[in-house]
């Protein structure tokens, strides 16, 4: 079997959550791999949403940034950046969002913001929010991409940045955020599920060769697993191969 | 009509000490010519607008110019953190930078409210994030059908806006096509507006994806090739993603980066 | 991905008896055709909303498809009155029709309030009018950072909206351009919508100034070659207008409009 | 000298009313003419608005609706109807507005949508609102061109679809009004304006021929008239000539 890497384990499994034929908002970085993957081998009906206004892009390279010229040059329509929000994202035509974290808690609360000291006067300065908060609120799910660590995986985050669950059940209906909210969170180490009962992210699959200690380890929490906890696949021949191409592509590229 | 004028002039005449200043671009079409001159122009106190504060306003804010910047996304895309922006914040270096942050859906309304002439706007928005304690520039609004709570943010209206588009005809009508971002929405929302562009011809052929910006709601046009480096200028030049990556290295330091800014801004040669 | 379907089993399936529908399209692009098979299909007690109830809502009105309409300007666009209309609201003929009055301002706010998935939209409009005495769904809203008094509308979401365009892909992709209106806030307010076609093309070539509706917000599309006639496409058609100036006479009388609707409507040839 | 109709003199004067280097927004019928005549004859860089989204539109023939396709295909640029009204219009970027009306009064209401019975069972059902409400509310000023009869120039409108000066001084600022109001009304027999102290419409020039007398028996209310009342002059050549030439447009137009 071809050795990967835990990066491309993950990238794998995120690309693998996300159906063909269903509208995808999706961020630079690992999201947009993922999707791309998910493009090249399962799911070539995927649209991707980029938050510059290109609606249904197709890049054949993975783009460099949000607002790269092969998404517009491919898109089925250009839109302005408002109209992506308004038209697109808030009344929840977009099936899934991915959104990456800095900190993230239990309840799939999210931290880009800052950490440590407090707001005005941080240990570190985060990026900041981005479209992140309505994406969160407003995508028919959100899929979360994230290494596992400590300082991660925390058991509160220094500053809402999105909102998963909040404190708990009820808490999305009683804010009014329309979306299904943190269904699934993809890690170096494996893949968490809200319960659905707790809301609570649950371990429900460990990548192979990893072990539940490892998890454990890795959360800043009293992490909770399933009763029946699945081991992932590895990433097949064709999808590390298509994965590698695609992250060739950023090399290459202009 | 909007003035033909050169980028020196129009940075004179429309950027003012103090002014609330916006320079959009959404990754691309980014007016990095405009900042700089802004810069070697050095002009203090502003307030910087802009969804995506990157690497064109970390060399705004290490230079000094800005007191405050209103913000929702502050990074070098695909690259990592802006050192001078965070020196900034968390040293006060070279002086103190006061935020308002926002979400991309906040400021794009915002700038939406200011091009509408409303004084401020309604989204689905915010709600449950710690985004609402920092400013008073978020709040509950109630619908008056359904009783609904929703998000409100005042408009934003910037005293000058700076964008980069391809090109203008000499009636100072402006075009721009690719990802135009909330150009429109951020000149139309600003008192005055200047727009550097790659070239000005006789007659705008009509592009798909084109916008254009009627010379009449324009203040003032610069032609500026090249203007929006390192950033592109879709149909003129790509992105320089080495200087992206570069910037990383340049700008961890306040020396390097007061170096760089001394030979490749103050020092520069400036075409008229 | 949109449906590809015929115009009668488009509307068949998609316009159903009490529907709020909305036909739009601002003098280009009038979805006659489907209007036509509206009226093929004896739908009842459909609230029309239409920003300009013209000629094609002078006929829907007249052959008792509308229990209430919501509009803004009903005329027929450089001819006069339209008939139909005024004798349903005079007289009642042939069934009583209700009606709900906006201005251009509102109604377009109301569409955008729709397809952005907010209750209501703000604007500066009616205020001092005597249209908010008739109507509770225009209402005063304060700001909530200036004090300011403004409007409120609510959100305009129609069962189903139907607009005509120049073409689309095998995908259900619909491409228009040309005067667009307020189509693309019409069709992504709506639950559903139908969209009628000159032509399914298998690619769509870019052009200026077009708007893109993905296949994937659409729930169908019909070709109708022709199908905004007398209404035009731009690139397809001409207006024309001799029956425009025709209709006055045709639609003045009870007895000439209803033979007119029998033979031109309910007798007409209709391609599969 | 030429002969020349009421209605031309109407139309001529109303041209004359727009300055060169202003963005105005026109309706169809005869401000449309006017405004066609202005761009064509004093001032060629008259920037035309029309509600159907044609910012800048320049046709080389008079169009036959908003919609004409001959606006889109020489504007400057094409836009939503919801950017006209919410972008252009509302924010009082255009200097000049130009309204017709049904009824009028002396400060300038406008009725536009029924007359006589009531609003729920009315005599006469007009077309309603359409752009006006807000073009009054928000441009520069407003000039109304109207043919002035009893019928028109009412005592007390029916219905008030767009306002004028409401019921005096100040009504407009309270209303939070920011445009001008009704500046001018160009008639068939002259020309009105609105006194700056008291807001009533006033005649202050007539066209050739026409009598204070005429004007008065074709207003209904006492007819504030100026202490120095002018007469027009009557169209040029060159502006009879250049009206003809765009009215015989719309006859051969397809």
């Amino acid at each position: 079997m071809t050795e990967y890497t835990a990066d491309e384990m993950m990238t794998v499994a995120a690309a693998r959550q996300l159906r063909d034929g269903t509208a995808c908002f999706v961020g630079i970085g690992l999201p947009s791999t993922a999707a791309n993957l998910a493009r090249a081998t399962h799911a070539p009906g995927l649209v991707l949403i980029y938050e510059s206004g290109c609606l249904g892009a197709k890049p054949d390279r993975l783009p460099l940034s949000i607002g790269d010229g092969v998404l517009a040059d491919t898109a089925d329509a250009v839109v302005s950046v408002p109209e992506v929000f308004n038209y697109w994202l808030q009344p929840g035509r977009i099936d899934v969002g991915f959104l990456g974290a800095a900190q993230l808690d239990r309840y799939g609360n999210i931290n880009t913001t800052v950490v440590g000291g407090d707001y005005t006067d941080p240990k570190v300065r985060l990026p900041g929010a981005g479209g992140a908060p309505e994406i969160a609120a407003s995508c028919g799910e959100v899929v979360v991409v994230v290494r596992q660590s400590l300082r991660t995986f925390t058991e509160r985050v220094d500053f809402v940045t999105s909102v998963g669950y909040g404190s708990g059940p009820g808490d999305r209906a009683r804010l009014g955020l329309r979306g299904g909210g943190p269904r699934t969170v993809i890690t170096d180490l494996g893949v968490l599920e809200a319960d659905p009962a707790t809301c609570e992210l649950t371990l429900t699959r460990l990548h192979p060769g990893v072990t539940v200690d490892q998890a454990r380890a890795a959360t800043g929490w009293p992490l909770a697993v399933a009763d029946e906890l699945a081991t992932g696949e590895p990433p097949t021949a064709d999808e590390l191969a298509v994965l590698r191409a695609l992250e060739a592509t950023k090399r290459t590229a202009r | 009509m909007a003035k033909l004028v050169s980028l020196a002039d129009g940075v004179a005449e429309l950027v003012r000490d103090g002014d609330t200043v916006a320079l959009e671009g959404f990754t691309h079409l980014i007016p990095f010519a405009a900042g700089h001159e802004i810069i070697r122009q050095r002009r203090r106190d502003l307030t910087l607008v802009r969804m995506t504060p990157d690497v064109i306003y970390d060399q705004l804010i290490g230079a000094g110019c800005a007191r405050r910047l209103v913000f929702s996304w502050g990074g070098n895309p695909g690259v990592g953190s802006l050192h001078r922006f965070r020196d900034a914040v968390q040293n006060s270096w070279p002086v103190p930078l006061e935020l308002e942050e926002h979400s991309h859906a906040g400021m794009a309304n915002r700038y939406v409210a200011g091009a509408s002439g409303l004084p401020f706007a309604v989204l689905r928005g915010y709600t449950g994030t710690d985004l609402p304690r920092h400013t008073t520039n978020i709040r509950p609004i109630e619908c008056p059908f359904t009783g609904e709570t929703l998000t409100a943010v005042p408009a934003l209206r910037p005293d000058v806006t700076v964008v980069h588009a391809q090109r203008a005809d000499r009636a100072g009508n402006v075009q721009m096509w690719g990802i135009t971002g909330v150009q429109k929405e951020a000149v139309l929302a600003a008192q005055r507006s200047l727009i550097t562009v790659e070239e000005i011809v006789d007659e705008l052929e009509p592009v798909p994806g084109q916008v254009v910006l009627p010379g009449w709601a324009v203040t003032a046009v610069a032609r500026v090739p090249g203007g929006s480096h390192p950033s592109y200028t879709q149909g003129y030049s790509v992105r320089d993603n080495e200087f992206y990556r570069a910037w990383d290295a340049i700008s961890r330091d306040r020396d390097t980066f007061t170096d760089w800014i001394a030979r490749h801004v103050h020092e520069a040669e400036v075409p008229a």
